[in-house]
């Protein structure tokens, strides 16, 4: 988990508000796992003062700028602007120094090789199902269900079906896929499916209403939460979710930071964690 | 002097604060550093001046519903509500850690009640490892309707010397910045035993969220803290210098040198960092190295000369 | 509601306090615009809900010695030591000017003895064209050793009293908040005689320049205003809200209009911009502007909707 | 004087740590007089917070992009990097956004025409220098005395020759020109010279010494101050000198933003403002 002063390799538009990000960053496709997150410094100023929490959406290695050199270890990020820190991270351009703290967290347990795995996400609740796809792949049949609000929310489905998943989506205006919410084709997939584990990843709304459909069922889930964040490495204590059994007599807090950001279900206290409203980070 | 004489001397960094020998004069702020194991892969912790761990209470602590913190203008807003695994908790798991470092370790503690400050203090005193206590009077009296100890002389006074009485480490107690007149406080606090004074403490403050029309943290109302702040806290940790004859340690939105030997300038023994972890989790390893810096280019061999130097 | 209808409406942005009627919410803060003429240039005066005069003396007063101001972190610190040309020269000279628009102008005032506000409140009580008083209570109280009058509750009901008398004028009460319990001191302005407060005047605070070892301001001791503070301004506003009936406005750190709603939203039923005005001579122009888009794209037809409308 | 959102034409260094940025500026040709300041805003951002105030070394007419638009209007600065607003200042780019408030102030009179000028100037105060020139050069002679610790520190000398002005330096450390303080160079000239009107812009020490030299031999002398400014439009009352008389009970506070920059010497107290330390800005 280096702290490194490096540089951004790229930065492209991807889909209407969403961008793509790679930073040169050594060390990373050793030392990431599927479902872990970096703390971005998006730039060296006072304003905004804290690191912003990104999914790790995919690590590998860049041709170097010539052939004696050795390519460039980087870790690729999926981002949507929505506020003063992603604003910024837009305006960077190739060679702009960012500072990176990472890989954190801890992320998804890829279950019994063979069963079949399925993910639901949406829009940047796709960056972390990335890798865990790669992962997946080897060993068992995966299917991505993708859910938004309109086509435009839907992203990344082609490299999804590129490393072989099958892709389904879902918008609630049918501009694309089926017409409906996204846990309309997971109840239908369940329906049909045996042995199924599920991991998923998008806003809270979407997670609540898979954590009941999985459990009504009694299958696996495994989901990846966001929480505001100020270190990220357990130290502020100001992204805790509760955890199982948690009373305020006998606390059972959880960083989402270091226990999560990907949790088993079970291990939450679903109910109140599904009440929590971000209230949005914003200034 | 020389360019090449003027690198040839490593200037002292050490300071002693109520008989503490520090290294150096950076140490983390309490809450912001958790036990210290969280950023020891950042940073080795044997360079630090202290550690300052996480404010223990008598029992296991919940701490406040979410969202607890939200960035604010070049500052954040907390209310973690003090979440901490509890005194005996802490002194069976988190010190085996600290023990592996010869940094002295500062433990931040506090209570609802005065007997419960007292009893946090009296199970801290005989741990091998603890160098000090630094007491939080920044927190509601329960049995006096809720008013912070540390906005009244009288309650403060009390507290304080209950706790002396409990403890034979050197206690430093933490000031709150949100009084009349923190001078006031000062001079309680040292006539009720007080070995140090360490301030500031958060403002507080609040932020709203004007699309859903609710506070941006759960409990309303949280503590400010960043760089922000620091004018606040260079003020009244100028003001208390002036009032008492402790040494104090100075916080407050101290992110590089330049920001610490603002509060040593003013008189402050040693500094605390707080939030600028967050930010950077290398951050004291490069103040510490920049004080040196500074003061080989200003020709100081010793970093006392420069503490109280301000010139009015 | 569809896109165009959305668009047909134009939101009430008129607010009253305390029988004063302004277009919208929005006022510069004293000592941040000068006599108004100063940024005309660059404002439609109209525009404004209200005009507030730099603070008036009964005599001349020179100020502080220079450095007078220094940047900080999202803020500044000043020490200007209420300069001003006197309310007598001001009434002769600069009130002709503002009589060219028709907005309320706002007059804040001090003294340095309860006789000396209440003077001055008397010379500007027939005054055409002064809509109200801003009694600026954040000073040194001569007779009582210095103690600043808006930090003791019995001083300041003490000096409010005795300028109630003296003016018929609406009063406004400027809080400072460098106090403890900032319900005490706005009940106690409540009762002796307030018609509105407002709040906050600027955080004591204190910044050094670490190469000459001086204070970066003359007067060593300054006022920290902008972005910086403004969570301590809106926790504030948001308790005085609780503690009194009285119209409060909210002053601190304002540069947009998502900032002014934190206030509105807390329950301000109008706003001051103080500092921004230096950083942008649009400033308010701009708020005033995004406030009516913001009441437009929430489908809210009267601001007033949305003053004291928090969630907790 | 305008509230220009306007953008960088291009931003150059011409001698080490000094910078020439031009700046789109409608207006200014006409607006602006000699020894008139801008309040520049670097970035639309809260760090730093306030603008800072640049004099303006040259207004004129850039050509424009292609033959069919009219030539631009520009401003033109000459700044050196001392903290973090002229740090930024450093890294803009052509058609970075900045905000420009200006001109601002009162200037140089310019002195009965033909008797002769001198100008006293040293490391950035040479810049409200130049407009000058361009003026005085019409009716006088005109001589420029540069003052600098080392040859380093003496820029923009041929700029001024090309304007006809007879230019001689004094360095410090005799790297360049005559060894010594300009204002032996200054003693010199008023030794040979009969009717003579002194302009001088510099480091405080500079200003106090000139002053000295001029009022015991009856020279006229008007000097540009530098000040902490807030605002610079006169309201914040941030950047005071004592003026002549001034005293506690009567006193006569100057603006260095409305009443200055250029001040006749003779309007100002002359003591307290020579012991007037900048304290540096910086934070
Ligand atoms: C573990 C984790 C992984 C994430 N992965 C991604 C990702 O891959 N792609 C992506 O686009 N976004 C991701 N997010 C959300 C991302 O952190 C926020 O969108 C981002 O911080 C917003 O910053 P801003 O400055 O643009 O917004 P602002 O609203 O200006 O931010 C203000 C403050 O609120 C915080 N904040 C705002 N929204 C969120 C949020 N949804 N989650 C956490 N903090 C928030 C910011 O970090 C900052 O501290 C992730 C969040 C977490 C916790
Ligand atoms: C009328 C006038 C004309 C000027 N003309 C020029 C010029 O043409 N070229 C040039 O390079 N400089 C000029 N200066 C000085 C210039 O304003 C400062 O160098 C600049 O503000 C420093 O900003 P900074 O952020 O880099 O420094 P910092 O030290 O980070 O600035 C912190 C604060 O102090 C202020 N400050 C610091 N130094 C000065 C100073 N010397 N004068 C006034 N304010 C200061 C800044 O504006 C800012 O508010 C002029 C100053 C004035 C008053
Ligand atoms: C997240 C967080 C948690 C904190 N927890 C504690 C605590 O447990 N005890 C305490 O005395 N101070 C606590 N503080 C206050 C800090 O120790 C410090 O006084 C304050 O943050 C000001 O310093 P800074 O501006 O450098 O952060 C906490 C601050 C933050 C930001
Ligand atoms: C330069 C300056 C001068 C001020 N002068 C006065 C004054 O004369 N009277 C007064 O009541 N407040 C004065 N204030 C305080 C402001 O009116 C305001 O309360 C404070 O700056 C906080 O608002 P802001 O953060 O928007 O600037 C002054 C503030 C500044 C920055
Ligand atoms: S973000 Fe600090 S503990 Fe998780
Ligand atoms: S800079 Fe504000 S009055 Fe001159």
């Amino acid at each position: 988990m280096p702290d490194l002063k490096t540089v951004v390799l790229s930065n492209q538009e991807i889909a209407p508000g969403y961008y793509r990000m790679k930073i040169l960053a050594p060390g990373y496709t050793q030392l990431s796992s599927p479902g872990q997150f970096v703390m971005l410094r998006v730039q060296n100023s006072l304003t905004p003062l804290l690191r912003r929490p990104l999914g790790i959406y995919r690590v590998g290695f860049a041709p170097a700028d010539c052939d004696t050199l050795p390519p460039k270890e980087f870790v690729e990020l999926i981002y949507k602007v929505v506020g003063s820190g992603t604003e910024i991270m837009r305006e960077l351009e190739v060679g702009a120094p960012v500072e990176l703290l990472g890989p954190l967290g801890t992320g998804f347990e890829f279950g019994a090789a063979g069963t079949e795995k399925i993910m639901v996400g949406g829009g940047i609740g796709l960056v972390p199902l990335y890798m865990l796809a790669q992962e997946l792949v080897k060993t068992s049949a995966v299917k991505l269900l993708i859910g938004g609000r309109t086509r435009d929310d839907i992203i990344l489905a082609s490299e999804f079906e590129r490393l072989g998943v099958k892709v389904e989506v879902a918008t609630e205006d049918g501009s694309m896929g089926t017409k409906g919410l996204v846990t309309k084709i997971l109840e239908q997939q369940l329906d049909v499916s045996k042995q199924t584990e599920v991991f998923a990843c998008g806003p809270m709304p979407m997670l609540d209403a898979v954590e009941k459909i999985c459990t009504s069922r009694e299958v696996p889930l495994q989901v990846s939460l966001e929480a505001l964040m100020a270190c990220g490495v357990g130290a502020c204590l100001g992204c805790v979710v509760k955890g199982e059994g948690h009373t305020s007599s006998e606390p059972n807090y959880l960083c989402t930071c270091t226990a999560g950001p990907v949790f088993d279900a079970t291990n939450l206290d679903w109910k109140k964690t599904a009440a929590i409203k971000m209230a949005g980070g914003g200034k | 002097m020389s360019k090449s004489t003027e690198q040839q001397f490593k200037p002292n960094l050490a300071v002693d604060v109520a008989g503490l020998k520090l290294k150096n004069p950076i140490m983390p702020a309490s809450g912001t550093f958790g036990y210290g194991e969280e950023y020891s892969p950042y940073l080795d912790l044997n360079q630090l001046g202290a550690i300052v761990t996480k404010g223990m209470s008598l029992n296991p602590k919940a701490g406040n519903n979410t969202p607890r913190i939200c960035e604010t203008v070049s500052g954040m807003l907390n209310a973690i509500g003090l979440q901490n695994v509890g005194v005996d908790a802490f002194i069976k798991d988190k010190m085996a850690f600290l023990a592996n470092y010869d940094t002295p370790v500062i433990v931040n503690f506090f209570g609802n009640t005065q007997e419960e400050y007292g009893e946090v203090a009296a199970r801290l005193d005989d741990v091998p490892g603890v160098a000090a206590l630094e007491m939080n009077i920044s927190c509601p009296n329960v049995k006096q309707g809720g008013i912070v100890f540390g906005t009244e002389p009288q309650a403060a006074a009390e507290v304080i010397s209950l706790v002396r009485k409990r403890t034979s480490k050197p206690l430093i107690v933490k000031l709150t910045p949100n009084v009349t007149d923190i001078q006031v406080m000062a001079r309680a606090s040292e006539e009720a035993g007080a070995d140090a004074l360490s301030l500031i403490n958060t403002l507080t403050g609040m932020a709203v969220d004007v699309k859903t029309r609710k506070p941006r943290i759960a409990n309303t109302i949280g503590g400010l803290s960043g760089p922000a702040i620091r004018p606040v806290a260079v003020r009244l940790v100028h003001q208390v210098v002036q009032a008492v004859k402790l040494p104090v340690i100075g916080i407050g939105g101290i992110t590089s040198a330049v920001d610490a030997l603002e509060f040593l300038i003013v008189g402050a023994k040693a500094v605390q960092v707080g939030t600028a972890n967050f930010v950077d989790p290398t951050a004291m390893a490069t103040i510490i190295a920049d004080l040196e810096k500074f003061c080989i280019d200003d020709g100081i061999t010793d970093i006392n000369a420069l503490i109280g130097s301000l010139e009015l």
